[in-house]
């Protein structure tokens, strides 16, 4: 039993056309799987359905072999845009998921800071979400969804705003933690190589089905060597081609 | 000479005038309200209009405003004008006998006004005449405002005299009628003017308008002696017309009953004699004192200056 | 679920009504009269043309005090969110006005406007300006700064900022002003009516009072909560033309 | 600019009390009287004790009607904007509440809630528990769609929503609301005392209405408005402290 | 003299420490730049100042000379999040900048048609931005951008939420404008290889300050071809290793 599966799948926006259509996948607990797809191909719906924010209009969601129809406690979401309260600091708008399932302990706010730390924005635990730059913001945001120590974490493009080196070590944090606490993954990306780098197994959707599925094979856990391996620029060629890029 | 007199005016200019009454266009006035119908004011060349208000103070504010030239207003409005120095005259005693009561159920017991001691007693508002005449009235027992608890009930003053909040209320024979036929069971009846029988309407203007107005201001009070007399005369008639022109007019027979109680407010021994409108000086200096003497006004007023019969068309 | 709200609707009105209905039984019609004299006072009314005038002179006055009230409240909200300095310096004139009870200075109004339906519109226009001010200045205050940025970007006028982006931004929250508006610009008018009018519902309520006749005050008093519904309606209805791309995925 | 604000503020107002005093010069003193008039009035009332059971008493049915009436208000519209069921039953009668001018039902608040201070604050309240209600239901339902999805997602109830997201983000507009409320909370206690009220300030008005005590009404409306004032900032100041957190970035 | 000149210019948020710090900066004109740097080191910040959205504390930036204290008519902007006004169109946000200068005329719509379709939105033109997906949305702020025909343009992340084959296609259309008008742009992204493609010249930023400024010597018009040109793979190193990335 998968430990998400996502079972035909329609989803369409009242009156409009499908934007999703048909989707199948399996997610096998531990995993970590990456979607890509062009713009506006259904990513971010279809990450909502997985979750149980929208409801599909046709198929199922199954977590656990139960039936999805609301979001879980299990799950944590860090959506594309960051969605801060503007009226609590940094560290509150982390400590929100615990707020909202007890009191706080002072290990929540130790657990708080050191994950803001892992972010690099011990700095700015009382500053409020106006006075931080994007960038800032969406690992705001990424603290946020990993202090629930989710079971299932479903990720929408979290590191966009993100320069390249600052990415990279957030990359590297994440799949340790998600190792670490055996947690199972669905993250959109545009960045090619970053899926290829982080996943178990890649996706590709075009407009509203998923076109090409493939097992990544590399060593676990990743180096950075490995983003210079021919089997990881062969995958993503691969993946560029089914994108509809040329060469 | 009222045919020869209307000649005269109509080929004069329409003069135009405003009456600033203490109510809306209410039954009781209707003898004003129908000029369109009547034309008792037209006929003189007068262009009549009448300015509600909401109590006697406002008609006095108005003419000292220069809103109206004539206002039609209590005594009680009068006297504290007057003590804050405005000058004043009274032209006219529009209802010589004082038409305010003290009601109280039977079983209360209540029969002559030294009963009132103690009680709650409800009055319109404390703008309004029932304050004052009640004051009077208890004065006249000897009592005073500290012997009774006056609170304000809103206009349907009958209201919580019937479900026992107050033990006595103080209203107008109008009220008390109006009341009669809305289910007040059995009642006493304290009558002010068994007391003291101050004016309860007179029509007041300034000093500077009578001066300057005379003529128009004579014409005016014969017009509405005119009117009045018409009203006793023919009161169905009023009644009638009351039910177009006045707000408070749906019902015919309330309106001739009403208007029936107003008539007999408009006479007096002196009226009789002197005419519609004649001015009792005597009575208005009493009242003035007493309202001096509860402490209602600060100056003792000299009433001679402030009245004047000579605008009266006299018998 | 929201087919029966119509259902439940009724019914808690029907509650109501009876019960009221019995509570009048044993009590004088003086105080409390029944819903159905009340409902048979409000048709002879109507039938006989006694409301006509009334009502019409009540509307007229309700409608010019409400569009001037609204107007000027609107206008000055914009004026007094814009510029702080008239901010500070109106603020005190605004709260005078709204903090002094209209019917004590009955004698100022007649004496400036006249006893005729102007004194009552401004009445009307003074009371219901208030929360449209209030809640114009408040919604045009809290901007997303991004937007601002653009707009300056883009080199708007001041005016330009507040057509295109403030006025539309803050526009549920003027229009919450504009709901409380419309439904005290019920009262002001029967207030303004109060200071001697000779015409008008509110004047017919006095002139009720003064003839005890409770049942036709209800029924006045009914026909203003119905006016004052009919014009919270509007708004609404407005709202749902005007504030529909806000609701477009802002709301479930 | 804003050094000058005080400057200008007070050259508006000896402005304003000049041409006062003038035209009061020309007229009755019954009509208009003169602010050195009013001033004297006030200053005399208040140190022979006369003012202050008044003041008192009107100060302290504010108080508990605005406590009330606004309580009553954030709630009920708290409720109204979560529930589209209530919001659709409860509406008429509320605006039936408040499109009925509370003067005309003096009897029966007085045969309600007795001649005491009780029909007072009952009437304060229901006056100034409108606008809060309308401010919060609009506010809590116009919320950005992403933040309820983040608290959908974080399985936050309704009470969590409601605490956690739309109250903080809908006070601004909560808060316009008060301050309206406040400052018809000023006039409901006088319209309260206006229906058989023997204290407070409304009481006073009526009875140097009736004595035609010009003088002693304004002075009774100037301490209204400094009431009404002084409870205007105190909302400002509480807006302050607390949305000092929106304001930063939030506006320049 | 420069077309846009930044000189000696220092920036602190109310209170805080310097976010800028004696930058120096030109650009000629119709030369593309590029800023690069890590999340939170400046970069909007700076792009703000060279607009005259924000004052500097210190220092003065010059358009064509002129010091600039506001804003210029000459100046187009794309924003970090896209700030798009929820109750207009899609059409409509992309006219907003004809709107507040003139009247529409019919030639402004068919621009506003020509540049959504230019970034692939030519379906949605009676959208509401809620209605549409995160890159959605950014695509419709650079077209808005793009009908004013600024003379100079800052753009500060504007593909950061798009895939990378719609990023590389609007790249080059970006580019071919850019050519087309001989506008002069400020670039910020956070993708080195996007830089080093784009610009005529790219700069790191640190901490607000400018840390490696270097010409980029590769052929216009440039073809997908020189992704793979050493050269250019080269200067990408070279930029990663002064932001601090290993190899
Ligand atoms: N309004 C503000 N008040 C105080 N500090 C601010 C404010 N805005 C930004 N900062 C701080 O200034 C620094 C620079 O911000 P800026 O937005 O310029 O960064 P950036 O380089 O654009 O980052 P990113 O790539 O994440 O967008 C950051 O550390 C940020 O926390
Ligand atoms: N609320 C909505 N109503 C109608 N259509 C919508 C709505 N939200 C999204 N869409 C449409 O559905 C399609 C898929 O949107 P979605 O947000 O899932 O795209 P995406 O793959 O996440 O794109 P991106 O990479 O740009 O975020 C898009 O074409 C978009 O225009
Ligand atoms: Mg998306
Ligand atoms: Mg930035």
């Amino acid at each position: 039993m998968s430990f998400l599966s996502i079972e035909d799948v329609s989803f369409r926006y009242q009156g409009k056309n499908a934007v999703i259509n048909q989707a199948n996948w399996e997610i096998e607990k531990g995993e970590f799987h990456c979607l890509l797809g062009k713009s506006g191909c259904g990513k971010t719906t279809l990450l909502k359905i997985a979750s149980g924010l929208l409801p599909p209009n046709e198929g199922r969601v199954y977590l656990q072999g139960k039936e999805l129809t609301e979001p879980s406690h299990e799950c944590g979401f860090v959506f594309q845009s960051p969605a801060l309260l503007e009226w609590k600091t940094v560290m509150d708008n982390v400590l929100l998921p615990v707020v909202l399932r007890r009191k706080t302990t002072p290990e929540d706010r130790e657990k708080a800071v050191a994950l803001l730390e892992l972010v690099g924005l011990c700095d700015y635990l009382n500053r409020h979400p106006a006075q931080l730059s994007g960038g800032q913001q969406s690992r705001v945001a990424l603290a946020r969804a990993l202090i629930q120590k989710p079971s299932m974490m479903f990720l929408d493009e979290p590191f966009a705003s993100l320069d390249a080196i600052t990415r990279e070590e957030l990359q590297e944090d994440l799949l340790k933690i998600c190792q670490l606490e055996g947690t199972t993954v669905l993250f959109i990306t545009h960045d090619i190589s970053e899926a290829v780098y982080l996943a178990d197994r890649v996706a590709v959707m075009e407009q509203g089905e998923i076109i090409y599925e493939a097992d990544v094979n590399l060593l676990k856990p990743r180096t950075v060597e490995m983003r210079y391996d021919p089997n990881f620029n062969e995958l993503c060629l691969k993946v560029r081609q089914v994108m509809g890029g040329g060469v | 000479g009222t045919q020869q007199q209307k000649d005269e005016t109509s080929d004069r200019k329409e003069e135009s005038l405003r009456v600033a009454s203490w109510s809306q266009p209410i039954t009781e006035q209707t003898n004003l309200l129908v000029d369109e119908e009547k034309g008792f004011f037209k006929e003189r060349g007068l262009d009549v209009t009448v300015i509600p208000g909401a109590g006697g103070g406002d008609a006095v504010k108005n003419i000292l405003s220069g809103q109206a030239d004539i206002a039609f207003t209590d005594p009680g409005s009068l006297f504290f004008a007057l003590d804050k120095g405005e000058k004043l005259k009274v032209i006219y005693n529009v209802y010589p006998q004082n038409v305010f009561n003290i009601v109280s159920l039977k079983e209360k017991n209540i029969t002559k006004p030294e009963d009132l001691k103690g009680k709650t007693i409800g009055v319109y508002s404390l703008t309004s005449g029932t304050r004052q005449n009640l004051l009077v009235m208890l004065n006249q027992a000897g009592l005073s405002e500290k012997d009774v608890k006056i609170v304000e009930t809103g206009i349907s003053n009958f209201a919580p005299l019937m479900q026992g909040q107050v033990d006595a209320t103080a209203a107008t024979d109008t009220g008390l009628l109006v009341g009669k036929q809305k289910g007040l069971g059995e009642v006493n009846v304290l009558e002010v003017k068994d007391y003291l029988n101050i004016p309860s309407d007179v029509f007041v203007v300034t000093e500077k308008t009578f001066t300057e107005k005379k003529e128009v201001l004579k014409t005016f009070l014969q017009a509405y002696q005119n009117s009045a007399n018409w009203m006793i005369e023919h009161p169905e008639e009023a009644a009638s017309l009351a039910k177009e022109y006045a707000i408070d007019g749906k019902d015919e027979k309330q309106n001739l009953e009403i208007i029936t109680l107003r008539n007999a407010a408009s006479v007096s021994s002196l009226t009789e004699e002197q005419g519609l409108g004649a001015i009792d000086l005597d009575i208005l200096q009493q009242g003035a004192d007493t309202y001096e003497k509860l402490g209602l006004i600060k100056t003792r007023l000299n009433m001679e200056e402030a009245i004047t019969g000579e605008l009266i068309h006299k018998k | 679920m929201m087919k029966n709200v119509q259902l439940y609707s009724f019914l808690l009105f029907i509650v109501l009504i009876v019960s009221w209905e019995i509570t009048a039984g044993n009590m004088s019609e003086l105080v409390l009269p029944a819903p159905s004299v009340i409902f048979f006072t409000l048709i002879d009314g109507i039938k006989s043309g006694y409301f006509l005038p009334h009502i019409t002179r009540t509307a007229a006055e309700i409608v010019l005090g409400l569009f001037l009230g609204s107007l000027f409240g609107f206008v000055i909200g914009l004026l007094m969110g814009e510029i702080e300095f008239l901010r500070k310096l109106l603020f005190p004139y605004v709260i005078a006005s709204q903090a002094v009870p209209k019917l004590a200075l009955a004698p100022l109004f007649i004496l400036w406007f006249g006893f005729g339906m102007t004194s009552k519109v401004v009445i009307t226009a003074l009371i219901c300006f208030f929360p449209l001010l209030e809640n114009t200045v408040t919604s045009i205050q809290y901007m997303d700064k991004q937007k601002i940025e653009l707009f300056r970007m883009l080199k708007a006028s001041r005016w330009q900022t507040l057509i295109h982006l403030k006025i539309p931004a803050g526009m549920p929250g003027i229009l919450a002003g504009l709901r409380v508006a419309v439904v005290l610009a019920v009262v002001g008018a029967v207030v303004g009516e109060f200071i001697g009018g000779s015409e008008g519902l509110g004047a017919v309520i006095i002139a009720s009072q003064a003839m005890m006749d409770t049942p036709l005050m209800f029924a006045s008093l009914l026909l203003l909560t119905i006016m004052g519904m009919g014009l919270y309606q509007l708004v609404n209805i407005i709202e749902k033309i005007w504030l529909k791309p806000y609701k477009k995925g802002s709301k479930k």
